[in-house]
């Protein structure tokens, strides 16, 4: 049995080494290793999208990742979109738009929706429930966030 | 006294105080915390539903690598808890009681050691048979799950005997009378599922002992005095020597209200001499915690041929699953509110409450009123229907007059139901469906909630600039409170929201708050708030008298933390007053105040009770629910269109906060009403995985989802306030299955409505006519 | 999980019987089963490999006799585990005998089957199909030996 | 606990890892491989990734005009491949049904072949759209259709030694088709779900999914409905012939029994859906 493996993948726009067992997720490695905990495991299964990070431009379950997959590729959390504006306005408009209750799904949310507005500079509501469908919320009914993410979009767009 | 109209605070849709952190994914959550030397803990869940346990054989999971600590039954002394009926060990002891019960568990250097240690633990057990419903449990000779049932302490004692937990029989009137004089009566059966509440985050405790042996503990919880009594009594540690304090809490809904693991992680961390951390894995959050209840109902209910209701029956029978927990709160509130929001005079409900080997059945958002308001809405609405009567003026017509008490007596000195349901007779009539093979209905569903019960207080202390420190004591859990209570407090002493700062709960420093439960928060810790600040402005103006030269009475608070003599320009800020409180006379400004609810619910001259849970329960919110459906006659499958919740909340405190419990809440609604159901296979759990159970996504969810604010101001509440967090989820099963009702021509007793299920009835249907 | 089913084999039920008692020949009709020997009386011990797809198990079970009343009926009690432990099973076993018509015997069994720990996860429905097609390959397998051993 | 990850550059270099290390196991997007893993049902004592192999990727027109789509290529990009359109609309359709965005962009279509779940989209989709698939072994590639390569539940005719490196679809024509699932959340695995194309004389090609280990296709029933899509009686035949082959499971998306109720109901909406379509074209 060979030992973890060392490797670096660019993490929030830096380069990060990184040294975890070959089969460790992304998610362990972001969370564990590397004390990152804006990416939250709530089911490990891919199913209910709070682990969702971006992995090469693409919102990706870190929880069905292997971390050292990430070899080369650029992996973003919340913490590399620093003063990115779209991801600014999202922000902004989930914080003050009610999108937010519990929160344990928001970092999810946020990936999803910015991969979208990247695609998508002005979603229709059908568009952004399709775009946030990996992402489950029990506390808001979805609404709230759906118009957070247009209103995002509205003001990035002007 | 703020003397303008115009609001500060209340009222306003103020974002949340935590989103920018939660939206930056720095808000720390249980499993985010980490402690200098902490081990991680895992459980070993028992493979069987009911056994006796005769021994534990640990050397080969001790020897294991990493692993620092085990605990079982045998660690954790005779200590007993639970909220009704103290019958719940810490873990399990002597007994086993439902398959996945924690038998052991293990605290190692890391959580996938620990999770491999517990494989090694061998348990004998002595298997016994299990009962898996509550009519088995009814059964003569039945196997029994607690022997010692009769020396069990008992909060709430109500026909504990055998299999039966608790019953509860209420009455008023003379219901076995009144049919005679009906020109119709209704008696159907209904039965509801389990729900799970897949709160997105999985339960989670961090427990730490310092060297004079008095713990720490973090968990995600809804109550941290709930927590302090649970892990108390079941450890038998006097609550002095436990401290507990919550990070963020992802959802709650039920789940975190009453004891998850804090108890074993806490033996854990004892054992050990270290922190430990234990977070269950979804799959354990399915088994090991709890979930709703699954309810039979026999609805009966009888109208005159104008549509005056005139009687009603509902007798149920609840799985209670292997431990009380709440259920005997949820079989008697579920009584209580099965009358449903009508002036009926002659009502008898009554019902048994079953253990059974399953995991616990506990408090769930709406805490067992959408059980019987699936049952007793459908029956109103078919009851307008076999009456030839418009759904929404048979409901009118059976609306209670100002003044009139609930069922068995509560005052009710609100009631904005009958704006309600015209604010939601105003929409639009429904189009047909714009394609073949579909058909659209409509449904109407009303109901009303409590909010109250139980202790709670709060502290405002004035800090040495003039701001202000809140302390409740009351767990957000997301959906707002630390805000909303911020906002009273702010309204109250006249200040920005940002001079009021919340501080967390921790049971060594705030007052005693029951919990984030029963839609309360507002409500309760609403106005021990007001009345701590009012105290604070009393001292306030009394400091500013002596700095004025004035009578308090003539002092104002002044917007933006300043106070001032009436009907002129002299004023101080509040750093003045508190400077002299500090350093020269009277003493640092702290208000406190608390209360308990204390409004009866009985009213022994009008009705009788017999377990009655709450004496004294709450004051009353109103909805009326309205949902447009379409189902695709292929499949059954049914689809919300768009709904329409009107919702008397007394006062929004903040409006998008009280829009977002609607939303979020008919949203769980719909899931429970169409998709969700915890399914068994003989005793085990089989779908305990968010692959096999589904909760609606954002594409299940209809985007149209019209929540209105009626404002029927509660005398008592906080601004006039009353809770809003439950009532949103009761009507909705009822008012998506009367609009099937209208697509289709039946009516479906069985939830949830899953697109098996319609289909059935759409072949039966077709066999009927062809027949 | 209840799987249950019955099967008819043109054999008569005293020859049958001892069929069902040994041993040998009923591991080696069960499909996937690796070992199978008699501890003592009434208890034996089995090894059964078990694969879905991806998924690969190897049961150790134990099986108990309860009851048995020659010619006619056997119960028995099984316990075991996968996967260090991963998984547990437990099954509970009615097999009954009953003379057909020129001599043919009809066996019908009854198992009611608990698996819990990680394939307990598993999707219920295709462990059933599993179960059935060990069942199903189990009968085959059975009733051709038996009619075979019969005529010899 | 796995032990390594190698990460070969072409097929071949793929084939010789899995050669040296049997017990390894081939990844491909990780959807549902490392799902499956994480909830300890399967333990590979290590991984070949097959990202790395660029003629896994993409898809191409062949000499022949039909459609080579390589076995790494994502969901998403299925999902938006305006190459598949007429006859082959429905795996595009299939694809943007597959769970949920963040999980289309991880996931393969070989992955999901070789996973051969019963739930899953693409299987009825590329049945009906008489695709194939292509497999590496050591020594040389073949073809096989669908109808051979789903064997059992979760079982496909791909060796230990095999990789399934492309899935290669018949030249399009102008349809129309469509893929439609039943499930009771968007993006759960189907509870059944159907996929028919239409062609240009009268004729379609049907198949069902979630209703068997495999793909439930009957060219049989196909042929003789040929110039009766229109007839209700014709198109019950074939529903009926369709159930004959289903055997389907009983779980918590819904049981046999209101599975085989399913087929021809989803059979009838789908095809009335499409000769709308097509009357509108």
């Amino acid at each position: 049995m060979s030992g973890p493996v060392a490797f670096t993948l660019d993490l929030d726009g830096r380069s990060q080494a990184a040294l975890a067992p070959a089969d460790a997720t992304l998610l362990t490695l972001l969370r564990d290793g590397l004390g990152n905990t804006g990416p939250k495991r709530g089911c490990n299964q891919g199913v209910c999208g709070a682990c969702t990070v971006m992995i090469d431009g693409w919102p990706q379950r870190a929880c069905l990742t292997l971390a050292a997959s990430c070899e080369g590729k650029s992996v973003r959390t919340l913490e590399g979109y620093g003063k990115d504006p779209l991801m600014q306005s999202l922000q902004k408009h989930f914080a003050e738009g009610g999108a937010v209750q519990c929160g344990f799904c928001t970092t999810g949310m946020l990936i999803s929706a910015r991969r979208l507005l990247a695609d998508d500079p002005d979603p229709s509501g059908d568009a952004v429930r399709a775009a946030l469908s990996g992402n489950l919320c029990r506390c808001v009914g979805y609404r709230k966030i759906v118009e957070a993410v247009q209103d995002a979009a509205r003001e990035a767009g002007k | 006294m703020t003397q303008q109209d115009e609001t500060l605070a209340v009222g306003k849709s103020l974002p949340k105080l935590e989103n920018l952190e939660k939206v930056a994914g720095r808000a720390a959550y249980i499993a985010d915390l980490v402690r200098p030397g902490m081990l991680h803990g895992a459980i070993l869940g028992s493979p069987l539903p009911h056994a006796r346990i005769k021994g534990y054989r640990l050397e080969a999971a001790l020897a294991a690598p990493g692993v620092v600590a085990i605990v079982t039954g045998e660690d954790v002394g005779a200590g007993l808890m639970g909220a009704f009926i103290k019958d719940e060990p810490a873990i399990a002891r002597g007994k086993v009681r439902y398959l996945g019960e924690p038998l052991a568990a293990v605290a190692a250097e890391s959580e996938a050691e620990a999770r491999a240690a517990c494989r090694l633990i061998e348990v004998e057990l002595e298997e016994l048979p299990a009962v898996l419903t509550p009519e088995e449990g009814l059964a003569a000779g039945a196997p029994l799950l607690h022997e010692q049932l009769g020396d069990y302490i008992k909060i709430f004692d109500s026909g504990s005997e055998g299999n039966l937990c608790s019953r509860s029989l209420f009455e008023e009137g003379a219901v076995e009378e009144a049919w005679a004089n009906c020109d119709l009566v209704l008696e159907e059966v209904y039965t509801t599922q389990a729900q799970a509440h897949v709160a997105i985050e999985p339960c989670g405790a961090l427990a730490e002992v310092d060297q004079n042996g008095r713990v720490t503990l973090w968990s995600a919880n809804q109550s941290v005095f709930r927590v302090q009594a649970n892990v108390s009594e079941s450890l038998s540690l006097p609550m002095s020597r436990l401290r507990c304090l919550t990070p963020h809490v992802g959802g709650g809904f039920g789940i975190k209200m009453e004891p998850h693991i804090q108890p074993i992680t806490v033996a854990l961390a004892m054992k050990a001499g270290r922190p430990v951390k234990l977070i269950l894995s979804r799959e354990e959050d399915f088994e090991i915690t709890r979930a709703r209840h699954p309810f039979r109902i026999r609805m009966k209910t009888g109208a005159t041929e104008d549509g005056l209701l005139l009687a009603r029956e509902c007798e149920v029978l609840v799985d209670c699953g292997a431990y009380a927990d709440d259920s005997p709160g949820v079989l008697g509130y579920s009584l209580l509110m099965a009358r449903g929001p009508y002036r009926i005079a002659n009502v008898k409900c009554h019902g048994k409450l079953v253990y059974t080997n399953k995991l616990r059945f506990g408090a769930y958002r709406g805490f067992g009123n959408p059980q019987v308001t699936f049952a007793g809405e459908q029956q109103i609405d078919e009851i307008a229907r076999q009456l030839d009567l418009d759904p929404f003026e048979l409901r009118r017509r059976n609306l209670p007059a100002d003044g009139e008490p609930w069922f068995l007596g509560a005052e009710v000195a609100s009631n904005g139901l009958a704006q309600c349901l015209d604010a939601v007779a105003r929409v639009e009539p429904l189009a047909p469906a714009p394609l073949p093979g579909r058909r659209r209905g409509r449904g109407l569903a009303v109901n009303a909630h409590i909010s109250g019960l139980l202790g709670t207080g709060a502290i405002v202390r004035m800090l040495e600039d003039g701001s202000i420190v809140l302390n409740t004591g009351a767990t957000d859990i997301g959906q707002g409170s630390d805000t909303v209570l911020a906002q009273i407090c702010a309204e109250a002493l006249a200040v920005p929201l940002d001079m009021v700062r919340v501080a967390s709960p921790d049971t060594d420093g705030s007052p005693f708050n029951w919990g984030t439960t029963a839609s309360r928060v507002t409500y309760t810790t609403g106005r021990a708030v007001l009345g701590a600040a009012r105290e604070v402005e009393r001292q306030i103006k009394e400091q500013a008298g002596h700095i004025l030269e004035c009578a308090p009475d003539d002092l104002a608070l002044l917007p933006g933390g300043r106070v001032g003599i009436r009907g002129t320009d002299r004023e101080i800020p509040f750093a003045a007053v508190s400077g002299r409180a500090h350093w020269a006379a009277g003493g640092p400004i702290i208000g406190s105040h608390s209360l308990v609810f204390e409004q009866p619910t009985l009213d022994p001259k009008r009705a009788a009770a017999l377990g009655l849970p709450f004496p004294r329960i709450g004051v009353f919110s109103f909805i009326a629910c309205l949902v447009d459906v379409e189902v695709e006659e292929a499949s059954g499958q049914v689809r919300v269109l768009e709904a329409w919740s009107a919702v008397d909340v007394g006062r929004a405190i903040n409006p998008r906060l009280v829009e977002v419990q609607l939303e979020g809440a008919f949203v769980q609604g719909l899931g429970m009403a169409l998709v969700e159901e915890m399914v068994w296979d003989g005793p085990r759990l089989a779908n305990p995985t968010l692959m096999d159970y589904k909760i609606p996504t954002a594409l299940d969810a209809p985007l149209d989802l019209h929540s209105i604010i009626i404002e029927a101001p509660e005398p008592d509440g906080p601004f006039g306030a009353k809770g809003a967090g439950e009532i949103g989820i009761n009507p909705v099963a009822a008012a998506i299955a009367n609009a099937v009702r209208d697509a289709m021509g039946f009516r479906l007793r069985d939830l949830p409505l899953s697109g098996e299920r319609v289909l059935d009835a759409i072949l039966a249907e077709e066999a009927g006519d062809a027949a | 999980m209840l799987i249950e089913g019955a099967f008819t084999v043109a054999a008569p039920r005293d020859k049958v019987w001892p069929m069902i008692r040994d041993t040998e020949l009923m591991a080696a009709c069960l499909p996937g089963c690796e070992e199978a020997r008699e501890e003592d009386d009434g208890r034996y011990r089995v090894a059964v490999k078990v694969k879905v797809g991806p998924i690969a198990a190897r049961f150790l079970l134990q099986i108990e006799i309860l009851e048995e009343e020659a010619p006619l009926s056997l119960h028995c009690r099984t316990r075991g585990e996968e996967g260090s432990r991963a998984s547990q099973l437990t099954a509970d076993s009615l097999v009954r005998l009953e003379e057909g018509a020129a001599g043919e015997t009809e066996v019908t069994y009854r198992s009611d089957v608990q698996v819990t720990g990680r394939l307990g996860k598993f999707g219920l429905g295709l462990m059933r199909k599993k179960a059935d097609q060990l069942a199903a390959g189990f009968v085959e397998a059975f009733r051709r030996r038996a009619e075979a051993e019969a005529v010899s | 606990m796995a032990a390594f990850l190698e990460r070969p550059r072409t097929v071949e270099e793929a084939l010789t890892c899995k050669a040296v290390r049997p017990d390894a196991r081939f990844l491909a997007g990780g959807a549902s491989l490392i799902a499956m893993r994480n909830a300890g049902l399967v333990v590979p004592d290590g991984y070949i990734a097959l990202e790395g192999i660029e003629e896994l990727h993409g898809i191409m027109q062949s000499p022949d005009g039909g459609l080579r789509i390589g076995a790494m290529t994502r969901h998403r990009l299925c999902a938006a491949s305006a190459s598949l359109t007429g006859s082959l609309e429905l795996v595009r359709q299939a694809a943007r049904q597959i769970a949920n965005p963040p999980v289309r962009n991880m996931g393969t279509i070989g992955g999901s072949l070789a996973n051969a779940d019963p739930g899953a989209d693409y299987p009825a989709a590329l049945s009906a759209a008489d695709a194939e698939v292509e497999i590496a072994a050591a020594e040389g590639r073949r073809r096989l259709g669908l109808a051979d390569f789903f064997l059992d539940w979760y079982e496909t005719a791909l060796g230990e030694d095999e990789l399934l490196t492309a899935i290669l679809l018949p030249a399009p024509q102008a349809g129309p088709s469509a893929y439609r699932k039943l499930a009771r959340v968007s993006g759960d695995y189907a509870t059944a779900s159907c996929a028919v194309v239409l062609d240009q004389d009268g004729g379609l090609r049907a198949a069902i999914g979630g209703c068997g280990p495999a793909p439930l296709r009957s060219t049989e029933a196909e042929t003789a409905i040929r110039g009766r899509l229109h007839d209700a009686a014709a198109i019950a035949d074939l529903g009926r012939a369709l159930v004959d082959l289903a055997d389907p499971i009983d779980d918590v998306r819904g049981s046999a029994a209101y599975r085989r109720l399913l087929i021809p109901r989803l059979l009838a909406s789908t095809l009335a859906h499409l000769l709308r379509q097509e009357q509108a074209a």
